[in-house]
């Protein structure tokens, strides 16, 4: 009888264990202190004029906002500065100025989501519809007013917009002073501004079109789906991260899009009508010269566009459907 | 600085304890490796076992996380990949979109400001060699998947490296192309001898081309070995059942002595080891190639199973059972699915593993040592 | 939340790192000003002057332009460089406290500026004019004043002084007149040659053009935010009453007279005898023929001037008055002060002043900008403006208010442009939104009350 | 849109409607692009008409632009401004956005919404101190202190980075191995390879700093040395002057429709291929 036993046959050698058993130089791998460096580096020197940029002219203007923004300060070198704590923001929560600017620029905000969201999703599905060359002279024609400047785009709407001499009344058969009345002017301002951005809303929309693979469409369409079925259940929903996007844009940006125009237009007016968060901002800062104010304001407004900021892309993260 | 010649010069690879973990996850554990010079060493392995991880490291592009590196005699284990004397053929071939293809296959000889006459010569070569002298102008958008493969190809023969690393580099080929280029690699090999570390999770590329293969499992080096050490003594359940197809059939069973002889039983199961001895029952895991069953009148000594489904492989028939075997052989195999029998294997076919590590069992007599 | 926690570290890293750029930099107490010595012939200074004038094309920059290279040519040492104030408004003279303001921050005043009257306070106190009495002397500043020839106009000479200082020196100077459209007149059957001179016939007059030619009827350029308070004062005063008490401690824009005033004006917005324009809008509309009347500073006739052309007739008349009383007009304009920190260039600041209050400096400007000169006299002079005042006969009634002319009180404090702003906006919004006047004056002078110095009390 | 390729149910109807309702809109947002020009080319004493087609034609606005301001300097100026801000805009990106897409690294997360925020901070907020410190640089009046603190677009860096990102990363490892540097792999296989959307990020941003007047207002006080401030200068409390205020405004916005016209196809393209997502 030959006895014996099964053994394991063992794994290739593992340094660990080998070391154990003293037979090879297993010292863990570490770079000379330069070599590290060199590794690390490159990232942080590729940011370095970008972020020196950042902090230099954005950032640190905002830490002197904070810094401001507990001070009383009319901006002028000779007067002291009077430290006043939270005072300027007590001041300006109990501001009636500050809720009315709220309320207008949500008004604003809301007056957008037509020229950035509806009309651009429209446009960019009906250029589908149409072939050839006429698709990008659309195109063209829609974002042809983004190019104009605010001041000359200011100017002509100015122009068309006069009581008595432009064209808009005159065509409408109106008397009415769009910029200087108060029911109007907002929504001249938002018309004004909706008429520069659309094309570049349309032109996101399409980009995002662009992006979506056609064969969602080819198969809900296989699956017995009719064009609008397709268009309802397929494709704006599959468009959902880029209208998060814009709706975002829209509510980041409105206020600072306006701005321009209600420097060259209205002034905040008339009687208040016009002046959103920005141009309270502006006003605090640069009119009543209430640098304290101001900083407070911009500090709020940061911090507030934070929040809204950290929700939207949060419900835009959930929203969008990864399509890869 | 390497001769005008084609071919390569003395290029061992040593890999020590190489280890690279990303956060709290171990993509490359512990790996020491000894790839000769002129070897065709094939990473083989499931997606996700940290091959690619591993040739990447080798490469530079990736430093390890532990461990050391030696080209030849030399510690790369810090050198940036440019100063380390590799190649490399990616997986989507990596052609720069905007140049010719000539000016693809000359750029690492441009980048090592060459003169312009020996790069235009020596990628005039290459593209003979590769038969791609007709396409010296064209960009890669205008060439076929084979056609930028062998660009890519080109791009790192042009440099006449210390070693080759490749990272899947058929696996964006249709099937009849790659057994073609396959073939073309192999023999490139051949005639450069020169070191190369290939990866793939192709069982087929490896078997055909490698020289060794170094199978990887999570991270670990399973087997190291001939494509025939692998196939034929897998180290493993893991290696058992990776190579093969269809794959190794392995069930639990007992080994106990019988009679003075060992055999492995389970339900309806009762394979002869062809070891005489006797040794106390012990679990493990026992594991026959299907090819290695051989369909035997019922009654005799074997596994009973029932047959559920035949497939038909052209030259042979798949026959698969109820308990989970599977059997292969020549076209037909005369069963039909419903039907019982009985299947049988040589002693010498049956592979033992232990039923809790899965590590292949050697049977190792008192006194002299026996092979399985 | 984790991106905003990041970002909220982000800021009070930033926050702890940087140290604070602005302000503290004090340039120490102005409490005394030395004489500034003269300069010797030879020294070389160059000095900023900042004017609004500077901010528009045309005449206005041309006159300015032409006047500081007559001044380099009589001063070859001294080099003046000129600039418009900064930021975008329609009108440049809103712009200018904000634009010094931020160069002061900045630590680099320009050296001579032109700011309005209604900013004197704020000038003096805040941002610390330089005294002229102080800085060349009491004798030298009169001496100024009564030139070689032709002295200023007594109502003029102080309007820049503060606390019995001159601080700066009055320098354009305009009144509120009411000019109309002759033709307009004609075809609704009104007499061209007698405007209306109370704010009753104003409003018939305007009713009847409305009527008649389907033209607008009056406007009155006083009653926005963008007007400024100059001409609402003057509307004010001639309705008996006052904004600010005379000791400049409380607002009394609420009083029966204001309300009185805003009440009329609103009443012909309501009747739709005056259009709701902006100020822009009926400057040109008036100019293009479109509105029969406006009452308007008399530093925009020579676009009056330049609309009408041969198309129609510019008349002008004195301010109108309210019924029984007798119209008191303010001035609007400006005065120019000193804010070198620089001995040489505040010598030099000054020598600019003189020169551009010279008679021959405003010369030049009466004729080519249309402002009042300060030097009344010099329109009986051949040599200087008489063939001009003869030419030009809507100077007359604008020489004849300076008479009753009384000075443009600037509201008082650090806060003095929310209080003007509070107050023209509430007029606004009962003149041309139809908000009640008494209680819009009433709401705007309680929140403008507690911004002045101790709180109004 | 493939799908239009389906064979479709009255699809000349559909066509037709699409047709109509894109006409009438680009009708809605040329329209005031025309009367700019239209009411630039009328003769002064008809700047008033309502007629759709200026006629007589004239130029006389235009000389009396030219008159009145040094429009040439005005359009050289705002020129340079433009050319050079887009520049170093990019680059500041490009370099910004390689970073972020080629390398992992501690703070990259950080960082990176370092320059999302910039889109939170309120210029109005920055504006002062940016100002001050130009100030202490001794760079007003001049263009570069117009152009430097300009120089990071975060819009630029969030945009290249997106390209970036589907950019094949094999591509950077395989310049690597050939021995590239990651500086010279930047500008011989990145660059070449990102052309497209750099040429269209580039026009964008020198057509935004063109368009821009808020901070050169600021910086060049002195002079209207930018055209965009050329226009405030006929507009004004005395009215506007119509004419060379539209001729103005026209000779600003000609160059960028040039520029748009010719580049078009590609501007729209680079954005469409990739980029916003």
């Amino acid at each position: 009888m030959v006895s014996g036993a099964f053994v394991e046959v063992p794994a290739p050698v593992r340094s660990r264990e080998a070391c154990a058993a003293g037979m090879t130089d297993t010292v863990p791998a570490s770079p000379a202190p330069w070599q590290r460096v060199r590794r690390i580096a490159p990232p942080y020197l590729y940011l370095l004029p970008a972020v020196v940029l950042l902090i230099v002219w954005t950032y640190q203007p905002l830490a002197q906002t904070f810094v401001l923004s507990t001070y009383s300060w009319n901006l002028v070198p000779s007067t002291p500065m009077v430290d006043v704590g939270l005072g300027n923001y007590e001041r300006l929560l109990s501001s009636p100025e500050l809720g009315r600017s709220v309320w207008r620029t949500v008004i604003v905000i809301l007056g957008m989501l037509p020229f950035t969201l509806v009309i651009p999703v429209a446009v960019a599905l009906l250029t589908r519809r149409v072939r050839g060359r006429a698709q990008g002279v659309y195109r063209a024609l829609v974002f042809a007013p983004m190019l104009v400047a605010p001041v000359a785009g200011a100017a002509v709407w100015q122009w068309l917009l006069d009581p008595s001499a432009g064209a808009v009344n005159r065509v409408l058969g109106t008397d009415v002073n769009w910029l200087n009345t108060a029911g109007t002017a907002q929504l001249s301002i938002i018309v004004i501004t909706g008429w520069h951005v659309v094309g570049f809303a349309v032109l996101v929309v399409t980009a995002g079109l662009a992006g979506i693979n056609p064969d969602y469409a080819a198969a809900a369409q296989i699956d017995g789906a009719s064009r609008s079925q397709v268009t309802r259940w397929i494709t704006v929903p599959l468009l959902s991260p880029t209208l998060a996007f814009l709706v975002l844009m829209t509510v980041l940006l409105s206020a600072q899009w306006t701005f321009p125009l209600i420097d060259t237009l209205t002034q905040g007016g008339p009687v208040g009508s016009t002046t959103n968060l920005y141009y309270l901002l502006w006003e605090y800062g640069f009119r009543s010269h209430d640098a304290g104010l101001a900083a407070a304001a911009g500090v709020l407004f940061f911090l507030g566009f934070i929040v809204v900021a950290a929700l939207l892309t949060r419900l835009a993260e959930r929203l969008s459907h990864h399509d890869d | 600085m390497r001769g005008k010649g084609a071919v390569a010069v003395v290029s061992r690879i040593q890999l020590q304890g190489l280890t690279r973990r990303f956060g709290a996850v171990t993509a490359v554990d512990d790996i020491g490796l000894d790839v000769a010079d002129g070897e065709f060493l094939v990473l083989l392995g499931p997606s996700g076992c940290g091959k690619s991880t591993l040739l990447r490291m080798i490469a530079g592009l990736l430093p390890p996380s532990e461990g050391r590196l030696w080209l030849d005699d030399t510690d790369i284990t810090h050198l940036p990949p440019q100063r380390r004397d590799v190649a490399m053929v990616f997986q989507s071939y990596a052609l720069y979109p905007h140049l010719s293809v000539a000016r693809n296959i000359g750029f690492p000889l441009r980048t090592r400001k060459r003169p312009r006459a020996e790069i235009k010569a020596k990628v005039a070569e290459v593209a003979a060699t590769l038969g791609l002298t007709d396409l010296l102008d064209r960009k890669p958008r205008e060439l076929s998947g084979g056609q930028r493969q062998r660009v890519a190809l080109g791009r790192a023969l042009v440099r006449d490296p210390g070693a080759f690393l490749m990272d899947e580099p058929l696996s964006n080929l249709d099937a009849k192309l790659r057994a073609g280029t396959r073939a073309e690699i192999a023999e490139l090999h051949r005639r450069l001898r020169a070191t190369t570390v290939y990866v793939t999770h192709d069982q087929v590329e490896a078997m055909t081309m490698a020289t060794r293969i170094a199978l990887l499992n999570e991270g670990r080096l399973e087997q190291l070995g001939t494509p025939s050490e692998v196939y034929d003594a897998p180290a493993s359940v893991f290696a058992a059942t990776f190579l093969g197809s269809p794959s190794m059939n392995v069930v639990d069973a007992t080994v106990r002595a019988v009679d003075g002889a060992l055999v492995a039983e389970a339900e309806g199961l009762r394979l002869s080891l062809g070891i005489d001895a006797d040794i106390p029952d012990r679990p493990v895991r026992l594991g026959v190639r299907p090819e290695h069953l051989t369909l035997t009148s019922s009654g005799g000594q074997g596994i009973r199973a029932i047959v559920t489904a035949v497939e038909n492989l052209g030259s042979e028939e798949v026959a698969h059972c109820d308990t989970g075997v599977s059997v292969r052989g020549p076209r037909p195999l005369g069963v039909v699915p419903g039907e019982a029998v009985t299947l049988s294997a040589r002693p010498g076919h049956l592979h033992l593993f232990d039923h809790d590590s899965g590590r292949r069992l050697a049977w190792q007599a008192a006194s002299v040592p026996q092979p399985v | 939340m984790k991106r905003t926690l990041l970002a909220a570290c982000a800021a009070t890293l930033l926050l702890a790192t940087s140290a604070c750029g602005l302000g503290t930099e004090s340039t120490g107490s102005q409490a005394s000003v030395s004489r500034v010595p003269e300069l010797k012939p030879d020294q070389k200074v160059s000095i900023v002057f900042e004017s609004y004038n500077f901010g528009q094309a045309g005449a206005w920059t041309d006159t300015f332009n032409e006047l500081i290279a007559a001044f380099e040519k009589e001063h070859p040492n001294i080099s003046v460089t000129a600039q418009k104030p900064q930021g975008n408004s329609a009108n440049p003279a809103t712009d200018t406290i904000s634009s010094l303001q931020s160069q002061l921050t900045a630590g680099s005043p320009p050296d001579v500026v032109q700011l309005g009257f209604s900013d004197l306070d704020f000038t003096v106190n805040q941002l610390k004019a330089l005294p002229l009495d102080d800085l060349v002397g009491k004798d030298t500043v009169q001496a100024n004043f009564d030139g070689e020839e032709y002295p200023y106009a007594d109502s003029a000479r102080t309007l820049g002084d503060w606390k019995g200082k001159t601080y700066g020196v009055p320098f354009v100077f305009s009144t509120p007149m009411l000019y109309y459209n002759k033709q307009l007149f004609t075809q609704a059957g009104l007499d061209p040659e007698h405007p209306p001179a109370t704010w009753a016939e104003v409003r018939d007059a305007a009713k009847a053009i409305k009527d008649m030619t389907g033209k607008d009827g009056a406007y009155v350029d006083c009653l926005t935010k963008a007007a400024k308070d100059w001409c609402f004062q003057a509307l004010v005063r001639s309705a008996g009453g006052r904004v600010i008490s005379e000791d400049r401690s409380k607002l009394t824009f609420a009083d029966p007279p204001s309300v009185e005033v805003v009440r009329t004006m609103q009443d012909m917005v309501r009747t739709g005898v005056m259009p709701n324009r902006t100020q822009m809008q009926a400057v040109e509309s008036f100019a293009r023929g479109d509105l029969g009347m406006i009452l308007e500073s008399s530093a925009i006739q020579g676009t009056f001037l330049k609309g009408a052309g041969d198309k129609w007739e510019l008349g002008a008349a004195a301010m109108p008055s309210f019924e029984g009383r007798q119209a008191i007009p303010t001035n609007s304009g400006a005065a120019l002060f000193v804010f070198s920190q620089d001995q040489a260039k505040q010598r030099a600041a000054w020598e600019l002043i003189e020169f551009l209050t010279s008679e021959r400096a405003y010369t030049t400007i009466a004729t080519k900008i249309g402002y009042l000169p300060l030097r009344t006299g010099l329109v009986n002079d051949p040599d200087g403006l008489e063939k001009w005042a003869d030419e030009n006969p809507y100077l007359e009634p604008n020489l004849k208010q300076l008479e009753h002319l009384e000075p443009w009180v600037s509201m008082p404090g650090a806060s003095y442009l929310q209080i003007r702003d509070g107050m023209m906006q509430a007029v606004e919004n009962a003149v041309y939104q139809g908000a009640n006047p008494a209680d819009s004056l009433r709401s705007a002078q309680e929140e403008a009350s507690a911004l002045l110095p101790g709180g109004g009390k | 849109m493939t799908t239009d390729e389906v064979a479709g149910e009255s699809s000349r109807g559909r066509r037709l409607g699409g047709h109509v309702v894109l006409g009438v809109l680009s009708l809605a947002c040329v329209f005031p692009i025309y009367w700019l020009y239209a009411t630039s080319l009328r003769a002064p004493q008809d700047v008033y008409s309502l007629s759709v087609l200026p006629w007589p034609l004239s130029t006389a606005s235009y000389t009396e632009a030219f008159a009145k301001n040094d429009v040439l300097g005005m359009l050289f100026n705002t020129g340079v401004i433009a050319v050079l801000s887009a520049l170093g805009q990019l680059l500041v990106a490009l370099l910004a956005a390689y970073a972020f897409a080629a390398w992992r690294f501690p703070l990259q997360r950080l960082l990176y919404l370092m320059f999302v925020g910039t889109w939170l901070v309120p210029f109005q907020a920055t504006m002062l101190p940016n100002y001050v410190l130009l100030s202490r640089l001794g760079l007003l009046e001049t263009l570069a202190g117009v152009i430097i603190p300009t120089l990071c677009s975060a819009l630029g860096v969030l945009l290249l980075r997106e390209h970036l990102n589907g950019f094949p990363k094999e591509l950077l490892d395989a310049a690597r191995m050939d021995g590239r540097s990651s500086w010279s792999t930047l500008w011989t296989v990145v660059v070449p390879a990102l052309r497209p959307a750099l040429a269209a990020l580039g026009i964008l941003l020198a057509i935004s700093a063109w368009n821009e007047y808020f901070w050169p207002a600021m910086v060049l006080q002195r002079s209207n040395a930018v055209v965009q401030l050329g226009l405030r200068s006929f507009m004004g409390t005395e009215g506007n002057d119509w004419g060379p205020l539209m001729a103005t405004a026209g000779l600003a916005c000609l160059p960028v429709f040039v520029l748009y016209l010719v580049l078009q196809r590609h501007i729209v393209n680079a954005f469409v291929r990739s980029g916003l997502k």
